[in-house]
């Protein structure tokens, strides 16, 4: 007996395969980037059912939205560049197609043979959850049990951010999306709201799905609004709060992780007492680093490039 | 006292020719040459016997005298000194002068040293000083002739030596000890004592190794030619006398061989001789044919040791006498050369008499006087030989005296040139000249008084065992080689031996080259494609998932293996081991 | 063994002093020879008194570890001190004529740098107390030679200097691959008197047969056994200093002392002889005696003739070690000392005539005897050495060969030898020929041999030094401290067993 | 193996997780436009996303294992760093190719 | 003293340079003088961090006091220790050479930006470096190499030129998918074992999921490390960078990865002999392939870059022996190679930046003596060479030594000739410049004194001789290698 929530899972594990697949094979770009939006939308869904709300939230929020904004970007910069037909059938095509097929295949083996929740640590985490200062398990294992990897995250978009502004330069500028008043105006209305949304999430994320990233997201969003109806415009005056607000969260995580480690405890150890309200506070700094970065990262220069350019031009 | 006397001896034409490494010595040495052998000379008539052991030189060096050696010293000195007083004259205003003293000097050197040595090594040594030093007196003339008698020398001292090399060699391991006295005592082997008398033949000339003789002899300018054909072969004979176990051991085949050339050499020589144009050379061959005459005693003596002593005081007295003799004909032909005038020559000509029928073996000469001593120390050796020795030993008289005649003949014909400087005054060369005839004719007298202990002479039985197979067989081989060395010369001999070695090796590196070109055009062309061909396919992409794969089917692979091979099939794969940071 | 700096201070004579060299400038000439004659003297001062500590009993070691049970170690052992004796006197000589010789060229400072350089490690060489030190200045010295090999940046000398390298680096890692191979199969590459192979030879003779053939194929490329010699002949291009110092005391010697190691040290005569390698060795060594003479005598380059003379010489060593007799390795171990003297004298002169009468060929040789007298004087008494005349040196060493042949049953090293001084006096006898007795005007090459000027003290003198060691070295060869003696006092050892 | 047991949502994700990492993985090997092979990259990242989700499943109705969301959350953000800095390059390089850069 | 001790030195050398970058970032006119400072600082803790493993064997560190499944767990035993002062050494001189390369006296707005930008990265750079030597866990190690490889990233694009972004981008590409490969397979060791730490994972080697995350974690390492055939990103985004950039890019990145896969070797999966014959012929392949490519190449950089990826597959025959008697000697080999490697390439590196600077080209056939020759520089390329062909006493040489010394005990001749081959091919490619830097019958001008001194050419000159001596203290370096039995307790 199948159930219906089953076939509902078949169906959307076939759209997805199916979606992704047309992210390859469709020929118009524009298409495919939707494609590629709907596909993480429908991921997201996926991982709902998979008891995965935070996740979900995220992917939606950054692997789809902050990525699709991005992707669009980029596309509106090359526009006049047909893309080339993506899959043309050639010998190494084919080879291609069957290795990675074979591949799959051997994964889907492998996975079939290994059994599903067998093993885990929520015992662990459960068992530690009420000493890590947060209720939220995955909050905890962000930024208490895992920490380290929390703040390399961080630091991995910080490496983004300066690899962005030391490669982008000097580009003319790619025509502005045109966008209507009323786009405009939806901004302006929505603005408010998507801050205190995305702080909402921040507070959440201590006892329920969202955190710190969700909410850096929503932060971004707005950046990116900001951005898009050029409400507001980068200017090299404001590279150094720029900066500031790019390395807040790794300098404050890292300098936190290790003033915490005196008194015979360890580097990430936070004070018992202390540890809902540090992380409370990290939580909220990466917040704006988060959206920040993401932001500058969607806008993709440094404010003093462009400008010295386009004084010139 | 007679230690110093040793080291003069040695010494002094040495550092004589060390001195004309400075330019500013060199017209002295020149002028002193002439009393560079006198150390030698008194050694050799007033000091007692007496020997000198220098242990730390080369490999331990034993100088001293003897009696056989105190006769040799005696006669090569003087020659040396008379040469040397010739060539004051001779060579004053000649550009290689100073070449000339110096080698003149060193083979003085290596000549009066080698008779006094008495260890291989210091022999050894001074032989081949002797006979490379004189590579300088063949060539002096810079002519082409010259330049081709060079070469004919050394390549034949060069073989000699290395003959005598390995003759000593052997002939000191088989006798445990370096010393030549230790050599003579020895049973040597037959091969050693084949390479010493090889080796040493070859500076006595005797046939078929003579080649290098005549056109040597004739090449050098006279003084040189003096002490070549009356010292340094009689050097030769000196080395068997020294360091072969004469009247001790019977070596017959040897000596079969030894009298055959002997006997071949006396003759042919004389045959080869009358047909020679320049003077010298004729005296060249008449060294020869008298070097047979001494081969003779030798193998007589190789055949009988018991003969040997009576022999042995024959064949020094035979090589004092041709010293003498032959020396004092060849400065006379230097002489004739030199002066002017018909009754000059004539006068020269008339003291030349002398000499040449010493030679011969007139009656009451010297050479009469040494050939019937040798008859009759012959008669004491083996009996299948003798008539045949006594036969040949008569008629050597006739060979040498056409020889005589020859000389006679075409020294009046062209007489040897002499320089400019000597023709205009000859008179410096007449001292040394006359004093060598009036030497070589008063030999006879004066012998005994020298050298008492060995001025007499034995009879001794009769033998005779003809060989002429062997005979002839030397000869065909004398011809060829003869003809070779004539023929080609050294330096196309090698290159005839090179030849197809080089052809082949310019074959395989052209070939190689070839190969090596197209080798080195596909190791350009093969990378290139296919780094073009893997990046147009993308084969490094592919490469991912193939690898993927790869690696996924030999682990399954290794775990079936595992799974196969053990009960438990998993924990083999992972290496258990400790953490360490458990 | 007596612990002590000594060894490593003599390195450092020549070691220290590199970077020193390095750092001078270009122009600073005299204090760059002050720097290097200085160094000289001090080292041939300390060597001689090494030798007489050495002489009374003594052994001298220093080492520390350098990977896992591998030390690298230096130990002045009589054998070592043979070794040095040569290269420090001769670096003393060869620096004065190096000066002489470089006085106006370009980058003096990178010359004596390497030169240095490639000294030291000839020293450590010498001094290696085991097989992996023995490897690590034996791929030092390729290392330092190669700079000065291709010092004239020509063309021509940039190819000579590529072959040089490919030949002697693929030596060196055959070598180290043996070496290697050593220390897995028997744990250690010390070199000890009498060997250390006797068990694994006894338990594995294949395994210990290749390990031999591995060893002396690496080291044969150094001291160009045919058919790995092709390098030597082409490295000529070099200045002729480097070519002295390369044919004479550096390279070439570091491969036949290796062999020697090896087969006395590394494996002992005695198991060497037992597992039927000496035979082998000794006819390859009587191959490449020929060949190189044969080759030698076709060569018109004075240098190259002279190179292919080295080939045919080097392997006297050989010979003699393969021989396995006692009288053999005396003649073996005095020859690396004679063929050093007698092959540098003759390369100085080469260089002489070169540099004062621009005479390159032996065709173009006629009369330089009597324009260069004293050059020509050294380089007469050298060939007449090599040719193998008493008394000078190369008879000392051809005598004892010819014994030892005599001595270990094969008789045919006579003829081999008499067969190699033919082949000598072929090739050599015709250059003193040209020299003295053709009047400069007949003959090919007139013109190359107009150009003449004056060379100075510091080029002639070197060679007659060294031409009059080739003398007191033969003429004195029973004197006690010459090479012949302290060879016998080596020989016992090695043959003590 | 009884199909009916195992159909349930970890499965079927964890299937499709797998496949389309399968496709993700084809199309990085063998797209040459680069903005497409950017979003097969992505297709890697979700695919792999999946199977930690996955893993981190106990059934319906159980609470999950928080980990790997944890882990995924962090991925998440490390690909979009990524790919913006892809993106940026990509861009970057058509202006130059483009001679739009001074 | 008790104070130092107590002071986390392991956490500390991840995070001095971390908050370097953010300082050099904030500041960026006082960018180098902050990046030297805190590289200086970092190497003071790895210093400290050293001494103490030296003295008191492995170090590790429970962040946040939670152990290992449930926290993460930092370790530092001695192959970290090597790992960590070889990043230091390096780093430091290449830092010398950046401040050299992009001083502020270079004219230019290109030069401007690249000095603003160098520090922040390359700081970035060594703290995922360091933070991957340190870390016991797979997914904090996937971390790791995502900031590795943006950071590295970052720095071939930095001279801002079309050819260096083009490689930049393939190189984005091949890096992005390798570290895919790599999540992926830490899905489904989670799938598997449910935890992520080394010491749980090493318990479920051999299952089938454990076996294709090992599958995908060896692709995507080697995709990573450049290992032939997947190779093809490599020259040419080591050829286009700046020379302090290839420097970094070539002596540590690569070696990052490798490292990681060397530790999931030996620690965690353990493969069978099959899986390392593949990877030993994969080396082999790099071998050839590159020394071929190195020997064909026009371009002195193409050269260096190309000899990189022979001497990767060089080390790479150490995974053939790993389960042989001669495994721990092979692996101590490698590592020992993978430090000569680093320090000599990056001298390399630097010498041939400085020569290209000197004479305004890198083409190899136009090298020879000029009046402006960049002596030292080529002094140290020379130098560099002998240790990447492995003549003593380098410690390439003391690497090949153990490596060939591994494969013998293991009576495996086959990697003997293998490693025989590649000194042979690296002797033929590295030839070709050096016989170019010595040829003068070119040179249009007279040769004279020497030119082309600068400070820049220290860096260079340092770790080349540094590399060409070290060998001489192999047995330290092992000595240090082996606290904490990395490489497991072999008799």
């Amino acid at each position: 007996m199948i159930d219906a929530l089953v076939l509902f899972d078949l169906v959307l594990a076939l759209a997805i395969i199916g979606i992704a697949a047309g992210v390859l094979i469709l020929r118009d770009a524009f298409a495919m980037i939707v494609c590629f939006v709907i596909f993480g939308l429908l991921s997201a869904l996926a991982w709902v059912r998979l008891a995965a709300p935070d996740v979900a939230l995220a992917e939606a929020a950054i692997g789809t939205g902050v990525t699709g904004a991005l992707l669009l970007k980029t596309l509106a910069h090359l526009r006049g560049r047909t893309l080339s037909p993506p899959l043309r059938v050639k010998g190494g095509l084919v080879v291609n197609a069957a290795l990675c097929a074979l591949v799959t295949l051997a994964g889907i083996g492998v996975f079939l043979a290994t059994p599903i929740g067998g093993a885990g640590l929520e015992g662990l985490v459960a068992q530690n959850l009420a000493a890590s200062g947060v209720a939220h398990p995955v909050t905890a294992v962000l930024l208490n049990f895992r920490a380290f990897d929390t703040l390399m995250e961080v630091v991995v978009l910080l490496v983004a951010v300066v690899a962005v502004w030391s490669m982008e330069r000097g580009i003319a500028r790619a025509p502005a999306p045109v966008m209507g008043e009323v786009y405009a105006g939806f901004a302006r209305l929505v603005l408010p709201a998507a801050v205190i949304v995305g702080a909402y999430l921040l507070w959440i994320g201590a006892i329920a799905p969202g955190g710190a990233f969700q909410g850096g997201a929503v932060l971004a969003a707005v950046g990116l609004m900001l951005l898009i109806t050029r409400a507001y415009t980068p200017l090299p005056a404001h590279r150094g709060a720029a900066r500031i607000v790019f390395v807040i969260g790794t300098a404050l995580f890292a300098a936190v992780a290790l003033f915490v480690a005196q008194g015979g405890r360890a580097t990430f150890e936070y004070p018992a007492a202390h540890a809902k309200s540090l992380i409370l506070i990290i939580e909220a700094v990466v917040t704006i680093s988060i959206a920040a970065t993401l932001a500058a990262l969607f806008h993709g220069r440094e404010p003093v490039a462009v400008s010295v350019r386009e004084t010139r031009a | 006292m007679s230690d110093i006397m040793l080291y003069a001896a040695i010494a002094v034409p040495l550092a004589l020719a060390g001195a004309a490494i400075l330019p500013a010595a060199r017209a002295l040495v020149l002028r002193l040459a002439v009393i560079a052998p006198l150390p030698a000379l008194a050694l050799a008539l007033v000091a007692p016997p007496s020997a000198l052991s220098e242990p730390w030189l080369i490999m331990g060096t034993v100088i001293g005298l003897d009696s056989v050696s105190r006769i040799f010293l005696a006669f090569s000195a003087i020659l040396w000194a008379a040469a040397a007083a010739t060539a004051r004259r001779w060579m004053r205003g000649d550009g290689h002068a100073t070449g000339f003293i110096t080698c003149f000097l060193l083979a003085m050197t290596g000549n009066i040293g080698l008779i006094l040595a008495q260890d291989a090594f210091s022999f050894y040594a001074l032989f081949a000083l002797m006979s490379f030093a004189s590579f300088g007196l063949v060539v002096h003339a810079r002519s082409d002739k010259a330049y081709r008698a060079g070469r004919l020398y050394i390549g034949f001292v060069v073989a000699g030596e290395l003959a005598l090399f390995a003759g000593l060699l052997l002939a000191s391991r088989e006798a445990g000890s370096p010393l030549l006295a230790d050599l003579r005592m020895a049973e040597l082997s037959g091969l050693s004592v084949a390479l010493l008398i090889g080796g040493f033949a070859v500076k006595l000339g005797i046939m078929p190794l003579h080649f290098w003789l005549p056109p040597a002899h004739g090449a050098a300018p006279v003084p040189a030619s003096a002490v070549l054909s009356g010292a340094m072969i009689k050097a030769g004979l000196f080395g068997m006398l020294s360091s072969l176990p004469l009247g001790l051991h019977a070596y017959p085949d040897h000596a079969t061989v030894m009298l055959a050339a002997g006997l071949v050499t006396i003759f042919a020589a004389a045959l080869i001789g009358v047909r020679e144009e320049s003077p010298k050379a004729v005296l060249g061959f008449s060294s020869v044919s008298q070097m047979g005459i001494i081969a003779l005693g030798l193998g007589a003596g190789l055949m009988a040791p018991a003969a040997w002593t009576v022999l042995l005081p024959v064949v020094v007295f035979l090589a004092a006498h041709h010293a003498l003799a032959k020396g004092a004909l060849f400065l006379g032909a230097g002489m004739f050369g030199a002066v002017t005038g018909l009754r000059a020559r004539i006068l020269v000509m008339l003291a030349l008499i002398l000499p040449a029928a010493a030679l011969a073996g007139l009656t009451a000469t010297s050479g009469a006087l040494g050939k019937e001593a040798l008859k009759s120390a012959l008669e004491t050796g083996s009996a299948d030989w003798l008539p045949w020795l006594i036969a040949a030993l008569t008629l050597s008289g006739v060979a040498t005296t056409l020889l005589m005649a020859r000389f006679a003949h075409t020294l009046w014909k062209q007489a040897p040139g002499a320089p400019e400087m000597v023709r205009a005054q000859p008179d410096g060369l007449v001292v040394p000249f006359l004093g060598l005839v009036a030497l070589s004719a008063i030999l006879p007298a004066t012998w005994p008084l020298i050298v008492p202990e060995i001025a007499f002479a034995v009879i001794a039985d009769k033998t005779a065992d003809p060989l002429p197979i062997l005979v002839g067989i030397v000869i065909a081989l004398a011809a060829i080689i003869r003809a070779h060395a004539l023929g080609i010369g050294v330096q196309a001999f090698i290159q005839g031996i090179t030849a197809p070695f080089l052809a082949l090796r310019s074959h395989i590196d052209a070939a190689s080259r070839r190969r090596a070109r197209s080798l080195r055009r596909a190791a350009h062309r093969i990378p290139a494609m296919l780094s073009q061909r893997a990046e147009s396919l993308r084969l490094g992409q592919t490469a991912i998932a193939a690898l993927i794969l790869a690696v996924i089917a030999v682990g399954m692979l290794e775990m079936r293996n595992v799974g196969a091979g053990s009960a438990a099939p998993m924990p083999e794969l992972g290496i258990d081991m400790p953490q360490p940071w458990d | 063994m007596e612990f002590t700096l000594l060894p490593l201070a003599i390195l450092f004579t020549s070691l220290g002093i590199v970077p020193l060299l390095f750092a001078l400038p270009e122009r600073s000439a005299r204090l760059r020879t002050t720097i290097n004659l200085t160094a000289a003297a001090i080292k041939v001062g300390l060597v001689a008194w090494l030798s007489w500590r050495v002489s009374q009993g003594t052994i001298y070691g220093v080492g520390f570890e350098v990977l896992p049970g591998l030390a690298f170690k230096l130990q002045a052992d009589p054998l070592a001190i043979l070794f040095i004796a040569l290269s420090s006197i001769l670096w003393l000589i060869t620096t004065i004529y190096s000066v002489g010789y470089l006085e106006k060229g370009p980058h003096r400072a990178r010359f004596f740098g390497f030169f240095s350089l490639c000294v030291a490690a000839t020293v450590g060489i010498a001094m290696a107390g085991n097989l992996f030190t023995f490897l690590l200045f034996y791929e030092l010295l390729t290392i330092a030679t190669y700079p000065l090999v291709i010092h004239r940046g020509t063309a021509e000398a940039l190819r000579a200097g590529r072959i040089y390298l490919i030949y002697t680096l693929a030596g060196g890692l055959v070598l180290l691959v043996g070496t290697l191979w050593l220390w897995v199969m028997a744990g250690s590459t010390d070199f000890a008197a009498g060997g250390m192979m006797a068990d694994i030879a006894a338990a594995s003779p294949v395994q210990a047969l290749m390990l031999f053939v591995v060893l002396i194929a690496g080291l044969g490329v150094k001291a160009a056994l045919v058919p790995f010699h092709a390098w030597l002949p082409i490295a000529m291009v070099a200045p002729a200093p480097v070519s002295a110092l390369l044919h004479a005391v550096a390279v070439v010697k570091a491969g036949a002392f290796g062999i020697m190691r090896v087969v006395y040290e590394v494996f002992g005569i005695h198991v060497a002889v037992d597992l039927g390698v000496t035979l082998p060795l000794a006819i390859a060594a009587g191959i490449t005696i020929i060949y190189g003479s044969l080759r030698a005598l076709t060569q018109d380059d004075i240098k190259k003739r002279l190179a292919y003379s080295t080939v045919s010489q080097v392997s006297y060593i050989t010979l003699g070690v393969a021989l396995a007799s006692p009288i053999a390795a005396i003649g073996a171990l005095a020859h690396l000392i004679h063929q050093g003297l007698m092959k540098i004298t003759m390369f100085m002169a080469a260089g002489n005539l070169a540099e004062g009468l621009g005479v390159k060929s032996v065709s173009a040789m006629n009369g330089v005897g009597r324009r260069m007298p004293g050059t020509m004087l050294a380089f007469t008494l050298a060939a007449l050495a090599m040719i193998g005349l008493p008394p000078l040196a190369g008879f000392v060493s051809k005598w004892y060969l010819a014994s030892g042949g005599l001595d270990a049953g094969q008789g045919w090293v006579i003829a081999l030898l008499l067969a190699s001084s033919l082949l000598n006096a072929a090739y050599f006898l015709p250059m003193l020929h040209r020299a003295w007795f053709v009047d400069a005007d007949a003959g090919a090459g007139a013109q190359e041999s107009a150009r003449q000027r004056p060379i100075g003290w510091m080029l002639s003198a070197p060679p007659l030094v060294t031409a009059a060691l080739v003398l007191i070295a033969g003429g004195l060869a029973n004197a006690p401290f010459s090479p012949l003696e302290w060879t016998r006092f080596v020989v016992a050892i090695e043959y003590r067993e | 193996m009884n199909f009916d047991m195992n159909l349930d949502t970890g499965t079927i994700f964890g299937v499709a997780g797998m496949i389309v990492f399968g496709i993700g993985l084809f199309g990085a090997l063998s797209v040459s436009d680069s903005l497409r092979r950017v979003l097969a990259l992505k297709l890697c990242g979700v695919g792999a996303s999946f199977i930690l989700i996955v893993a981190a499943w106990r059934g319906p109705a159980m609470p999950a294992d928080p980990v790997p969301h944890a882990l995924v959350i962090t991925g998440i953000v490390v690909m979009v760093s990524a790919t913006a800095v892809a993106l940026a390059l990509i861009r970057r390089i058509h202006s130059l190719e483009n001679g739009r850069d001074v | 003293m008790s104070e130092f001790a107590s002071i986390d030195w392991l956490a500390l050398t991840v995070f001095a340079p971390l908050l370097g970058a953010v300082a050099s970032f904030l500041a960026p006119r006082m960018a180098p003088q902050i990046g030297f400072a805190s590289l200086t600082v970092t190497a003071l803790c790895v210093v400290m961090l050293a001494a103490q493993v030296i003295a008191g064997g492995p170090v590790i560190v429970s962040l946040g006091g939670w152990g290992a499944p449930l926290g993460l767990d930092l370790r530092a035993d001695g192959l970290g220790i090597v790992m960590l002062g070889m990043t230091m050494l390096v780093g430091l001189f290449v830092s010398l050479g950046a401040l050299d390369s992009f001083s502020a006296a270079r004219e230019g707005e290109e030069n401007a930006r690249m000095r603003l930008y160098f520090w922040p990265l390359w700081l970035l750079l060594l703290s995922g470096l360091n933070g991957a030597y340190v870390s016991t866990d797979i997914f904090n190690l996937y971390v790791m190499i995502e900031v590795i490889a943006l950071a590295a990233i970052g720095l071939t694009v930095l001279t801002g030129r079309l050819e260096a972004m083009r490689a930049g981008l393939e190189y984005m590409f091949a890096s992005m998918l390798g570290a895919l490969l790599f999540l992926m397979a830490v899905g489904l060791a989670y799938l598997q074992a449910g935890r992520l730490d080394f010491a749980g994972l090493a318990a479920h080697a051999g299952e089938p999921a454990m076996m294709l995350a090992f599958a995908l974690m060896l692709v995507g390492l080697a995709l990573k490390t450049a290992l032939f055939p997947l190779h093809f990103w490599l020259p040419r985004a080591h050829a286009s960078a700046s020379a302090p950039a290839s420097a970094l890019l070539s002596g540590l990145v690569l070696k990052a990865s490798l490292y990681i896969l060397l530790r999931f070797w030996v620690e965690i999966f353990g493969p069978g002999s099959l899986i390392g014959l593949t990877v030993g012929l994969m080396g082999t392949g790099a071998v050839i392939w590159g020394s071929v490519q190195a020997l064909r190449t026009q371009r002195l950089k193409l050269l260096v870059a190309w000899s990189t990826v022979a001497q990767i597959g060089l080390i790479c025959v150490a995974f053939a022996l790993a389960d042989t008697i001669g495994a721990q000697t092979a692996w101590q080999g490698a590592v020992l190679l993978m430090v000569a490697h680093a320090v000599a390439k990056a001298a390399m590196f630097l010498a041939a930046g400085r020569i290209a600077q000197e004479t305004g080209h890198d083409r190899i056939a136009d090298l020879d003596r000029t009046h402006l020759r960049p002596t030292l520089a080529q002094f140290a390329f020379a130098l560099a060479a002998i240790s990447l062909i492995g003549l003593p006493p380098s410690a390439g040489f003391a690497g090949k030594w153990l490596l060939m010394e591994g494969a013998m005990r293991a009576g495996a001749w086959i990697w003997v000739v293998v490693a025989m081959a590649g000194t042979l091919f690296s002797v033929a490619y590295l030839s070709r410049p050096l016989i170019g830097f010595l040829r003068f019958d070119r040179a249009p001008d007279p040769v004279g004194e020497h030119h082309g001194w600068a400070i820049a050419d220290a860096p260079p000159l340092m770790l080349a001789f540094i590399a060409a001596i070290s060998g001489l203290a192999a047995v330290q370096i092992i000595g240090v290698l082996d606290i904490g039995a990395p490489f497991g307790p072999f008799p």
